[in-house]
C-alpha cells in the first residue's frame, strides 16, 4: 500500500520534511503529552519492555518508567475499569488494548462506566480517558484479532471516537483526546502503522469532530474510515483516468459523525458511496447512509447510495479469502462505476 | 439494663454489662474514637436506618420509582467502615449504597432530592438511588453493576499513589460480587501494585436469592484474599466496633504503603432484595435470628454498657436524625424537577 | 399501555381465545421445548426459586429442577462461556441475562466464541445457544438498567437476532430460536411483559427472519422495532384520523434484516420513517435506512428517510427525562405528519 | 550412559541410572501405562517438537502467514495430560495449541493443511494456528482470546454431566490467563456444580513478556484453587511422568463426581511468544537453564534408565516421526486452497 499525500492543509503545518510512520506519530503523542503533563500514564499489556505487541509504545517506558509505563496483567475488563478509576481522580491514563478485540471482555467498564458516569451523576465528574484500539484485519490473524468494532462504540453517548487514517491525524487526535476532559476511543489500523506521511514536531491537535476532505470531486462522493482513506484515494486516482472526479472524504470522527460536510460534498455530487471495512450490516457506514437520507441533502442525491463494508462473516486466516472479505481498491472501483454511471 | 443482662448470659452475642472496673477491658476501638466520634457514628446508623425507612415509605407512596435496594440490617458495616476514612479518601459503592453514601458524609436532603429526580438531588435527579454519589466527599458513586466499582476504587488507589496524596481508596461490594470477574482481576492488580485500596466485601448472605453456600465452594469470601497474597479479615458485621477496628488497621496498612486489605464484614439485609421480592429463598426465622442482633441496637447497647453514652443522649440522637429526616425530606419535596429540554445535558464536559 | 391486535395470520392460529402476557408466552415456550427434548437447560441469575428479575422463568424450577434450571453466581462472562460450551457438546442451553445490559461483560463470549466457532472451525461444529436479553426503558432503573443494544448485535455475522413484539411473536420466536442451530439473540422489552395477547397452545414457530406487516397503508411506512410497533400503531390510529394511512411494520427479525419486505411496502408509500428505542446514531434504523436507501426502493422515495430512535445520551433516572428520551406516540405523529406533508 | 548418571548425581533434575534390582521404586505411572503406550507418548513428544519446528520453518520460508506460538519446550504437559484423555473426553485449547491438538490425535497433515490456509485444513483454512481444533477427537479447538476456552471447557462438563456420557473435559490455559476475569468465574461455577473438568494450567513463566512475579502476587497459580475449594496440584511440567500421574489422578477424581482439579504444570516457553518476540524481558541463560531440562530428552533418559526403551526403539520412533512429518508437509501442499467464493460459508448452519 502507498501513502497519497493528504490535502494541503496537512503539509502546511510544522516542518513538511519530516516523515514519521503511523505508530512514531502516535508513541511522539503520547511522549509529548507525557512531557508535559505528569498526570498522562499508559497502560496497557506488554506495553513495557516488550513496546507494545505493535511497538507503538516502543522504549517510552526507558524515558518514563514504570509508574508511567504500566504493564497490566491479562486483564481488559479490570485494567479498564482501574483507567476509569484514575481517570475520576486525576490521572489521565491512555489504555491500549493489545487488539482492539480484546474490548469485548471491556465494554462493562466503557460503556456503563467510563461513558455514562458523568451523566449519571448529573455533571458532577468527568472522565478524561483515552484508549487505543489496534483494530482491523489484513494480518493473517482470523477471526478474533481482526475485527472492526469501532461502530459498537460509536453507538454510545458519553464517548467521542476517532479513527486516524495518516500519521498526521495520529498524532493530532491523540493530543486533542489526551487533552479532552471526556473519554475518546481511538481506533488505529494495524496495517497503517507503518505508512509514513508528515508529521509536525511540536505539539498540535485534530479536532474531534471533523471530516476531511482528501481529494476534491465533483462526480460522486466517497466517505472513507481508516485504512479505507487510502483505498479510496488509489480507487479515485484510476476513475480520473477515466473521466470520473470522485471527491473523497475522510470521516475520520465517527462519533459526532460530521455530518455538514458530507451534505455539502453530496449537494454537489448528488452521489455518495461509504466504504468501511467493519461488517456492512451496522457498520459506520449505515449511519453515514442514514444521516444523508434523511439530511437535506436527500434532494439532490441521483442515486440509491451505496456501500461498500466488510463481509457478513467473521475474518477468515487464509489470506485470499481475508482480503476478500473487506473491500479493496477494484471493489471500490466498481462501486463507484456503477453509482457514476449517469456521470458518463 | 438488667434485661440486657440477662439476654447476654443466654446468648454471647450481646454484650455483658461493664462495670467501671472492667474499663481496661475497653476494645481499643472506644479510645481510638473519642466519645462525641462514636456518638456520632451510632447517630449516622440510625440516620442510614431511618433514611431507608423513609425512603421505603416513600416509594410505596409512589412518591420515588424505579428500583431501590435497602440496607436495614447493614449499617455497623457501612458506618463502621466510614469513620475510618477522611474526606480525601475514596470510596465506590454499590447499587445497596444508601450507608455507604450517609458514612461518607452526603446530605439527607440532597440524597432525597436525588430519589424524587429533583434538580437538587446528588445528580441532578439522572442517577436515582442506584447512582447515589458525593464526589465532593470521595463517594464516587453507588453502581447498577455488580462488581462494577471494584476496579474503579483501585483506579482511585492508583491515582492517590501517584499523585502522591496520601488518600486510600475503598471498595464496597457484596458476596454475589465476589463471583464477579471483575472483583478477581481488580484484586490481583491492587496486590502487584501494592496500592492504597481497601475491598469491604458486605457479605449479607445472598446475592438477590442466591446463598453464598450455592454461589461459591468455599465459606468465606476473605478466603479468596490469599489469592491474591493479602490479608482477609473476616469481622462481625453487625458489630460496629469490629468493623471500625479492622477497618483502621486497613487504613493505616494502606497509608503506609503496604497494599490492600481484603475485609469481609458478616452481615445479613433484612428487607427483601429489592422491592419485588418475594423472599422465598430464606426463611423467616433465619429473618428473625438476624433480627435480634441489629447492629443499632448492638452497637447502642456496647456503648451503653461501656459508659460511654446515656440514655439521655441516645434520646437527643434519635431526636435529631428524625429532625434531619424531616427538613430532608422537606427540602427534596420543595426541589425543582429537570427540564425535559435537559435530556443530553452533561452527557459530554464540553460542547 | 394497550395492546393492539396484531395481523390476521396471527390471530388465525390455534385457539384464538387464549390470552397469554408476553412473559407468559416466553415461559411457555421455554416449556414445551424443555419437556420435548431433554437437551434444554435454563441457566441464568437468579431464575430458580426467584423466578427471574421478571419473573419469566416463574415457577419453572419446581416442574424442571435444578439440574435444568440452573442458577449461576453472578458471572456472566463464565457464565455465557458455559452455556457456549455446553452448546457446543450437545445441550441446548437458554441463558437468560437479568437485565440486557449485563451482556457487556459478556460480549467477548458471545462475539468472539459463539458466533464464530463454527466458522472458524471450518463448519466443523455449532452452536445452538439462545441467550435472552431483557431491554430496555421505561422501569426508571437508570442509565445502567436500560439500555437497547440489539444493534450491536445484530452488527456480529454468526448470530441471529430477533425481537419480538407480542407474546405471539415472542413464544414463537422463541421455539424457532431453540430449534435453530446457531446461536439466536432475543431482546424482549421489559415493558411487554406483563402485556397481553393472543396465543396458541401448543408448538409453533416464528421465522427468525421475516419482518411482520401489522397495519396497512398505503402514505407512508413506518418501520419500527419492538414496542415501538405498539407506539406505531397508536400513532397510525391518530393519523388515520387525519386522513393518513401508515402502514406499520414490525421489523422483528434484526439478523438478517428482511429487506424485500420493506422494499415492497416503500415501492407502494414512498416515504419511510424507522421508529426505534435504541440511541438513534448506528440504532437499527440506521441500517434498516442505509437498507432501503442502497435498494431499488430508492428511486420510489418522495421524502428523505426519516428516523426517530433513542436520544444521544444515557437514559436518566427522571421519569419525565426518561420518557423524553425514547420516542413517544406524540413524536411519532409528528414525524409521520412532516414526512407525510406531501400527501395531504 | 555414564555420563548421565554423573550428571544425575550433580543435578537432582537428572534420573539416575536405575537397576533391574530397583524396579520396585518404578513410579506408579511407568506400571499404569504399558510399554507400546509410553513409546507412543515418547514419539507424540517428538512429533510436536518436529512439528513446530517444521512449521517454524515454513512460517520463515513465507509458506505459512499470520502468527504463531511456539510450545517448544512444553511437550511433556501438553502429551502427559492427554495420555490420561480418552477421543471422548473434551479438551479446550490455547493460542499455544499444536502440543494439545496432536495429544488429542489430530493428524499432522490436516494441521500442516490448516496452516497452509488450505481446504483439507482442520478449519477449511479459516482458523489457522490461532483456531486448531479437531473436534471429532473432542477437541473443541485452540483459542485466540486468553481465558476464552476455559469456561467453555467447563460447558462441555456440564454437557457430559447432564448427558450422562462419562466424559471429562479439560481446559489448558497459560499462567497469565489466570489473571483473567473467566478463569475466576469459570473456576467457581465448576466447583459449585462439581462438574467433571480439570484445569491446566502450563505456567511457561511468562504471559508475553510479562512474569508471574510481575503479574501475580502469589508463587503459584495452583495457591488460587483454594478460593475455589478444589484441590490446587503443582507438578514438574518438564518431566512427563509427574503430569500424567497428576492428570490421571484429576481425570478419575471428576469421573468419579468428586469436581475439579486444578493442575499447574511448571515449565518454560523456549523460543519466543510469537515471532515478533524481541525477548527483552528475559536473558539468555534463563533460556538456556531451561533447555538443559528438555522435556523430551528428560522422558526418553527416564524411560532408558528404567529399562522400558532401548535405543534402537528410540531411533525408529524418530524415523516414523520425520515420515509423519514429511507426509504431512506433502500433503498440506498438494491440498487445494479456498475459494474466494466461499468467505460466507460455514457462518451459519443452515441457509
Ligand atoms: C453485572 C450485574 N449482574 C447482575 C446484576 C443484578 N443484581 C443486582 S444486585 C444483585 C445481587 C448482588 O449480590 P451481592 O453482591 O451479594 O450484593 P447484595 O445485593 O447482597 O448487597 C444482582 C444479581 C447487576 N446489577 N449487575
Ligand atoms: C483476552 C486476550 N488478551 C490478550 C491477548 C494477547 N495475548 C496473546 S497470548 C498472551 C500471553 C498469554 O500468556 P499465558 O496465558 O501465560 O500463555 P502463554 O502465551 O505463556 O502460553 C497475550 C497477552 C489475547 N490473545 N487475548
Ligand atoms: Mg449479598
Ligand atoms: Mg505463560
Amino acid at each position: 500500500m502507498t501513502f497519497i499525500p493528504a490535502s494541503e492543509k496537512i503539509l502546511d503545518i510544522g516542518n513538511p520534511d519530516r516523515e514519521l510512520s503511523y505508530s512514531q506519530a502516535i508513541q511522539e503523542a503520547m511522549a509529548l503529552a507525557m512531557e508535559a503533563d505528569p498526570r498522562v500514564i499508559l497502560m496497557g499489556e506488554d506495553i513495557g519492555t516488550y513496546g507494545g505487541a505493535f511497538q507503538v509504545t516502543g522504549d517510552l517506558i526507558h524515558r518514563f518508567g514504570e509508574d508511567r509505563v504500566m504493564d497490566t496483567p491479562i486483564s481488559e475488563l479490570g485494567g479498564a475499569g482501574v483507567a476509569v478509576g484514575a481517570a475520576l481522580t486525576g490521572l489521565r491514563p491512555i489504555f491500549e488494548f493489545q487488539f482492539s478485540d480484546f474490548a469485548t471482555l471491556a465494554m462493562e467498564q466503557i460503556v456503563n462506566q467510563a461513558a455514562k458516569l458523568r451523566y449519571m451523576l448529573g455533571g458532577a465528574v468527568s472522565v478524561p480517558l483515552v484508549m487505543r484500539f489496534p483494530a482491523g484485519s489484513g494480518t493473517g490473524a482470523a477471526a478474533q484479532h481482526s475485527q472492526s468494532l469501532e461502530a459498537w462504540l460509536a453507538h454510545v453517548p458519553g464517548l467521542k471516537v476517532v479513527q486516524p487514517a495518516t500519521p498526521y491525524d495520529a498524532k493530532g487526535l491523540l493530543l486533542a483526546a489526551i487533552a479532552d476532559p471526556d473519554p475518546v476511543m481511538i481506533f488505529e489500523h494495524k496495517l497503517l502503522y507503518k505508512m509514513k506521511g508528515a508529521v509536525p514536531e511540536g505539539h498540535y491537535t485534530v479536532p474531534l469532530d471533523k471530516a476531511e476532505i482528501r481529494r476534491a470531486g465533483r462526480d460522486l462522493t466517497i466517505v472513507a474510515t481508516s485504512i479505507m482513506v487510502h483505498r479510496a484515494l488509489d480507487a479515485a486516482a484510476a476513475l480520473a483516468e477515466e473521466g470520473i472526479e470522485a471527491e473523497v472524504i475522510d470521516l475520520r470522527s465517527l462519533r459526532p459523525i460530521d455530518t455538514a460536510t458530507i451534505v455539502q460534498s453530496v449537494k454537489r455530487t448528488h452521489r455518495l458511496l461509504c466504504v468501511y471495512e467493519g461488517v456492512k450490516t451496522l457498520g459506520i457506514g449505515a449511519e453515514v447512509s442514514a444521516a444523508i437520507a434523511e439530511s437535506e441533502a436527500f434532494d439532490f442525491l441521483d442515486a440509491p447510495i451505496a456501500r461498500l463494508g466488510g463481509a457478513e462473516a467473521p475474518l477468515p486466516y487464509n489470506p485470499e479469502l481475508e482480503k476478500a472479505s473487506v473491500p479493496q481498491v477494484p471493489d471500490i472501483i466498481v462501486s463507484a462505476l456503477a453509482l457514476a454511471q449517469g456521470r458518463l | 439494663m438488667q434485661d440486657m443482662v440477662e439476654a447476654s448470659s443466654a446468648s454471647p452475642d450481646i454484650i455483658p454489662d461493664i462495670s467501671p472496673g472492667l474499663i481496661g477491658n475497653l476494645p481499643e476501638i472506644y479510645r481510638r474514637l473519642s466519645r462525641p466520634a462514636l456518638h456520632e457514628a451510632l447517630r449516622k446508623m440510625q440516620l442510614v436506618r431511618r433514611f431507608e425507612e423513609n425512603a421505603e415509605q416513600a416509594y410505596m407512596r409512589g412518591l420515588i420509582h424505579g428500583t431501590m435496594h435497602l440496607s436495614i440490617g447493614q449499617e455497623a458495616s457501612a458506618i463502621g467502615v466510614c469513620v475510618a476514612l477522611t474526606d480525601r479518601d475514596y470510596i465506590t459503592s454499590t447499587h445497596r449504597g444508601h450507608g455507604h453514601c450517609i458514612g461518607k458524609g452526603a446530605e439527607i436532603g440532597r440524597m432525597f432530592a436525588e430519589f424524587f429526580g429533583r434538580e437538587t438531588g446528588y445528580c441532578r435527579g439522572r442517577g436515582g438511588s442506584m447512582h447515589i454519589a458525593d464526589p465532593s466527599k470521595g463517594n464516587l458513586g453507588a453502581n447498577g453493576i455488580v462488581g462494577g466499582g471494584i476496579p474503579i476504587a483501585v483506579g482511585a488507589a492508583l491515582s492517590a499513589k501517584r499523585l502522591g496524596t496520601g488518600a486510600v481508596s475503598l471498595s464496597f461490594f457484596g458476596d454475589g460480587a465476589s463471583n464477579e470477574g471483575a472483583f478477581h482481576e481488580a484484586l490481583n492488580m491492587a496486590s502487584i501494585w501494592k496500592l492504597p485500596v481497601i475491598f469491604i466485601c458486605e457479605n449479607n448472605q445472598y446475592g438477590m436469592s442466591t446463598s453464598t453456600e450455592r454461589s461459591m465452594a468455599v465459606k468465606n469470601v476473605a478466603d479468596r484474599a490469599a489469592s491474591y497474597g493479602m490479608p482477609g479479615v473476616i469481622v462481625d458485621g453487625n458489630r460496629f466496633a469490629e468493623v471500625a477496628a479492622a477497618s483502621f488497621d486497613a487504613v493505616e496498612r494502606a497509608r503506609r504503603g503496604d497494599g490492600p486489605t481484603l475485609i469481609e464484614c458478616k452481615t445479613y439485609r433484612i428487607r427483601g432484595h429489592s422491592r419485588s421480592d418475594r423472599n422465598r429463598y430464606r426463611t423467616k426465622e433465619e429473618i428473625e435470628s438476624w433480627q435480634e442482633r441489629d447492629p443499632i441496637k448492638l452497637f447502642q447497647t456496647e456503648l451503653r454498657n461501656y459508659g460511654l453514652i446515656e440514655d439521655s443522649e441516645i434520646a437527643s440522637i434519635q431526636t435529631s436524625v428524625e429532625e434531619e429526616i424531616k427538613a430532608g425530606l422537606q427540602f427534596a419535596s420543595d426541589s425543582p424537577l429537570p427540564s425535559t429540554m435537559d435530556v443530553t445535558r452533561d452527557v459530554y464536559t464540553s460542547v
